[in-house]
């Protein structure tokens, strides 16, 4: 019968809800997590193997001094291959994953801005916060 | 000429028996409408608050403080500022017409409703717009023409889902309306009586729930039917339908057929808690506490709504031919069976 | 389990053997890189009757029929055929001249060669003879006749 | 079987009506058009026109570098996404004739079977809502959320894991990782019996599911179905017990069968399954070899020698197959992608000829298909 259902369904209204108020609260972010990449300036060679590796032609090689890496994030899929076969571990990924912007320019970020201390750290907005 | 006189004269028939002056009628009238409105609304918040609560969601948060309260009036001010859609194929007329028939069949329920009843200098005073001889039978013939503005929606929208739904909502209809008049004669036979303010009085000993606890569950399941509640919301299911009658209305057009729905399950409600729970005799054993028989009208009236959006919370929906089988193969034969039963019962009580 | 499925196996590939006996003419370059792939050539005639053979003797699933293009002049129908008994995978290929591709249809064999045989007649312009519904299945209807897939294919609508 | 019926045809009778349920509906997520032909409530004819998210990955992939197609791979279903990369990687591993370290074998079918979990797990609760059951497709979605969080603590993300690399892994286990699978994975059994106890007790459930959508063995087979599907008709065919890849020979699980091919079937094969995972899950956690996770050296550019390969694995909803073509370039020549989701939806609108328009919903959610992949 339906009365099983009845009771399980009422029994959950005594359980916590699970929902997480977004922007108020940062649900754990695990340390692999693959958010915005991270440039060490001091590293970095400028070899360009990241730019051949990105399947979706996000990056590209400027100069900036010297040679660096800008990423496009507009087009980015985050699937962390630039990272991973960067010969001298120059990028890395940071838990900075709210990267909207109202315009296109807005998702291009230069090696000064990849350089920069990451923003969700400053924050605090990593992960387990809770106002 | 005509019309104006037929109406006067159904406004005579729908406020006849009742002993208060006009005017107080009327602002009772309007308090009464406004009143289940405000149910309504009551309703809606309530259904998303504790089926959140039932899916472990939280329901409405922002608009109006932690708890969502101003979130129905966000709502409302959406659906005003939308865009007010026409499809090109459809019955304008009848897609105008469809959301304001809904509503309507629910206001003029509404009427013979009572809320109390004031004993005073030995005259009775019935808190209700209108106090009838035959409540119970106009109240049937009334609750009829809901289905008339769905399947004018269904017809009027000229979209194949519409019309499936307006179809499936007829052939609903049809199998639930027998069941549901039959309970509704059953407890007319145990009262002795066609008024609903009577039917009130006489559960002043025992409820009906108690003394026809068949006929409640049938009374109950065909009311489900009737509203369109899961499990019975085959007219508008969503996974098959889009939203059955509803698809092509939008803006405020589609709030008010959507406020249709909750009105009448209000009503339902109201209705449920009159005639089987014993309305404002308070609770048994411990008798309405000295307090105003309204309250209790409501307090009954929020429960069974809550018992409504329980049961949206626990179960699946039938299929159509299913339930069309469920009302004429096992409620109407239960509701003969059960109106034998009234019958005994109510003629040893008399 | 293990010893039935050893001795599924010998049986997996007496069939190739058995293939090649029966249609010695049809079948050509039988190759068994590992115990559950095999790997054939075929005669483009002869499809039906290889397939119907195969299905008899317990090749009851179709896995995938894919085309391959190799310009200049050939073409290629690629069949993967199992059973749901085994796990041997048999991968047929069909020649077929390019500037006339068509082959026969395998719908009366496998039911569900047909989205296969759409697909791939889509892509590449392979006409499956007898198919019952040739016609584009992916693709937008003004983009029959594109065959996008083709090693030579420019773009559409401008070629970029 | 004939491929008549699964042909639409303009209606003949006043009585018959078309009904396109498409390609914006509420059935699936996804585009995709179904076209009814329908009398009363009762389906006539069928037929299933899909395309409207063609994406060409087939094309693409031939113009991209092995490494480069690790990532695409996953998008092919964001369901099955691990599923996905692992076979690619199998079949390319196979091309360049290298196997992957121990552990990483291990890695490997840890997130398969997780990704399995979350895929079946939302099957079901698609499904749910289709019969009307909204609250039981949020109690999957809640389930869910903990095996995808287990999932992104290895591999980095929660949908497109982009985890397994040719010949390894990306990521190792993070500390600690046992324990919390183990208490995640130990709720998450009790819940699902729980779940399976509501759904089998509810006589309206039942009804709506005991003997709809009917595909009896012969029927499957023909069809060409294969996964849950066709398990729940007791045909015994799993991939990782038929062809066991990875290190499937040394674990210890059933093959779920069901006997009935009903919908009831296929869910209650989705929901054993989903606890048959979990098992395999603990074993693997107990038995995993310390060691690398990945090859010592991985060049970022793949050229492997000329030779083609047929490489398939158990995917959540069927049998998903790669075939790839190597001309010695650093890009594959062809590459084929055998959806299971393709395959089972060809095999909807046979099923659905007679019965009724409500039923549809059922039937269509309970095969369970991806219109992503489908279209790929």
């Amino acid at each position: 019968m339906v009365l099983k259902n009845l009771h399980l369904t009422l029994r959950n209204v005594y359980t916590k809800s699970v929902t997480r108020l977004y922007p108020e609260e940062i649900m754990d972010l695990p340390d692999a997590f693959r958010g915005q990449q991270h440039l060490d300036k001091e590293k970095c060679v400028g070899c360009g193997i990241c730019s051949q590796i990105c399947p979706n032609d996000v990056i590209e090689i400027v100069k900036s001094g010297k040679w660096y890496p800008q990423f496009d994030n507009g087009h980015c899929m985050f699937c962390g291959l630039c990272v991973e076969f960067c010969p001298n571990g120059a990028l890395s990924m940071t838990k900075h994953f709210e990267l909207a912007s109202w315009t296109r320019e807005g998702t291009i970020y230069s090696p000064d801005q990849l350089a920069a201390p990451n923003k969700a750290e400053l924050e605090g907005r990593t992960g387990g916060y809770k106002k | 000429m005509g019309v104006i006189d037929i109406i006067m004269d159904s406004l005579v028939f729908i406020f006849a028996g009742n002993p208060f002056a006009p005017w107080i009628r009327g602002i009772l009238g309007g308090l009464v409408i406004g009143g289940v409105f405000g149910g309504a609304l009551v309703m809606v918040y309530l259904e998303r608050k504790f089926l959140g609560d039932i899916q472990s969601r939280i329901g409405p948060n922002r608009v109006g403080g932690r708890f969502g309260l101003l979130q129905l009036i966000a709502d409302a001010i959406k659906l005003f500022t939308k865009e007010d859609i026409i499809p090109a194929r459809a019955d304008k007329w009848l897609f105008i017409g469809a959301p304001i028939v809904a509503l309507t069949s629910g206001f003029l329920m509404v009427a013979v409703l009572p809320f109390d009843l004031l004993v005073i200098k030995g005259n009775e005073y019935a808190i209700a717009v209108s106090r009838m001889d035959i409540s119970i039978l106009y109240l049937e013939a009334v609750s009829g023409l809901a289905v008339f503005g769905l399947f004018m929606a269904g017809w009027g929208s000229g979209s194949k889902y519409s019309m499936l739904a307006g179809f499936r909502n007829i052939a609903k209809m049809i199998g639930y309306e027998v069941p549901l008049g039959v309970s509704i004669i059953s407890v007319a036979v145990m009262a002795h009586s066609l008024d609903i303010v009577e039917i009130v009085e006489a559960q002043s000993s025992i409820w009906f729930i108690i003394a026809q606890p068949l006929g409640f569950v049938i009374f109950g399941i065909a009311l489900l039917a009737d509203l369109g509640r899961i499990p019975f919301d085959q007219t508008e299911a969503e996974e098959e339908l889009i939203a059955g009658w509803a698809t092509e209305y939008s803006g405020m057009r589609w709030g008010l057929a959507f406020f249709a729905e909750y009105f009448h399950a209000v009503v339902g409600a109201l209705i449920v808690s009159l005639i089987f729970l014993g309305g404002w005799n308070g609770l048994p054993i411990i008798g309405n506490l000295g307090l105003p028989g309204v309250i209790w009208v409501l307090f009954k009236t929020i429960m069974v709504i809550m018992i409504f959006i329980w049961i949206r919370g626990a179960l699946p929906r039938l299929r159509i031919d299913q339930v069309s089988d469920l009302g004429w193969k096992v409620l109407l034969p239960l509701a003969l069976l059960n109106l034998v039963w009234a019958t005994i019962i109510g003629l040893m009580w008399a | 389990m293990g010893d039935e499925q050893a001795a599924k196996q010998i049986i997996d590939k007496n069939i190739m053997i058995e293939l090649s006996n029966n249609f010695p003419n049809a079948v050509s370059d039988v190759d068994v890189p590992s115990p559950n792939r095999a790997v054939a050539r075929i005669d483009s005639s002869n499809v039906k009757e290889i397939m119907q053979f195969l299905l008899d003797n317990g090749f009851d699933h179709l896995s995938c029929i894919s085309g391959v293009d190799y310009p200049p002049d050939k073409m290629e129908v690629v069949y993967h055929v199992t059973s749901y008994s085994g796990p041997l995978v048999i991968t047929l290929k069909a020649s077929i001249p390019r500037d006339d591709p068509n082959i026969d249809s395998l719908c009366d064999i496998y039911w569900n060669a047909n989205w296969y045989e759409r697909e791939t007649y889509e892509l590449y312009g392979i006409i499956f003879n007898d198919c019952p519904y040739l016609k584009v299945l992916l693709l937008p209807e003004d983009m029959e006749g594109e065959w996008p897939l083709r090693k030579d294919y420019a773009g559409y609508p401008n070629p970029t | 079987m004939t491929h008549k019926a699964t042909q639409i045809t303009s209606p003949t009778k006043p009585s018959e009506i078309l009904l396109h349920l498409g390609p914006q509906h509420p059935l699936q997520p996804g585009p995709f058009l179904l076209d009814l032909k329908i009398e009363g409530e009762t389906i006539k004819e069928a037929e299933l026109k899909i395309g409207y998210i063609h994406k060409g990955m087939e094309k693409v992939f031939e113009d991209r570098t092995y490494i480069q197609i690790l990532p695409l791979a996953d998008r092919i279903c964001y369901l099955a996404s691990n599923s996905n990369n692992d076979v690619y990687c199998r079949g390319v591993e196979e091309l360049l004739g290298i196997e992957p370290t121990e552990r990483a074998k291990y890695l490997r079918v840890i997130t398969n079977e997780l990704c399995r979990i979350q895929s079946h797990l939302l099957g079901i609760g698609e499904y749910t809502t289709d019969v009307g059951f909204l609250t039981m497709f949020l109690y999957m979605i809640r389930e869910r959320e903990g095996v995808v969080s287990l999932l992104e603590a290895i591999t980095g993300s929660r949908l497109n894991h982009n985890y397994a690399r040719f010949g390894g892994v990306a990521n190792d286990l993070p500390p600690g990782y046992k324990e919390m699978a183990l208490k995640t994975l130990g709720e998450l059994k009790k819940l699902v019996k729980s779940h399976d106890e509501m759904m089998s007790s509810d006589s309206i459930y039942l009804s709506r599911t005991k003997g709809v959508g009917v595909l009896t063995a012969k029927q499957a087979g023909e069809l060409g179905v294969a996964g849950p599907p066709l398990r729940a008709s007791g045909v015994e065919y799993d991939l990782r017990r038929m062809e066991p890849y990875l290190v499937y020979n040394e674990l210890d699980f059933k093959v779920i069968t069901q006997t009935d091919g009903d919908v009831f079937s296929r869910v209650k094969v989705r929901l054993l399954e989903i606890l048959e995972s979990i098992y395999i899950i603990e074993q693997c956690l107990d038995q995993i070899p310390s060691g690398p996770y990945k090859q010592d050296v991985m060049p970022y550019i793949t050229r492997p020698k000329s030779g083609e390969v047929y490489s398939r694995i158990e995917d959540p909803r069927g049998e998903m197959g790669m075939y790839i073509i190597s001309d010695g370039s650093d890009k594959p020549y062809r590459f084929r992608i055998r959806g299971p989701a393709f395959a089972t939806a060809q095999a909807l609108p046979p099923l659905l000829i007679g019965s009724y328009v409500a039923d549809v919903a059922a039937i269509a959610a309970s095969m369970d298909s991806c219109t992503s992949e489908v279209d790929r």
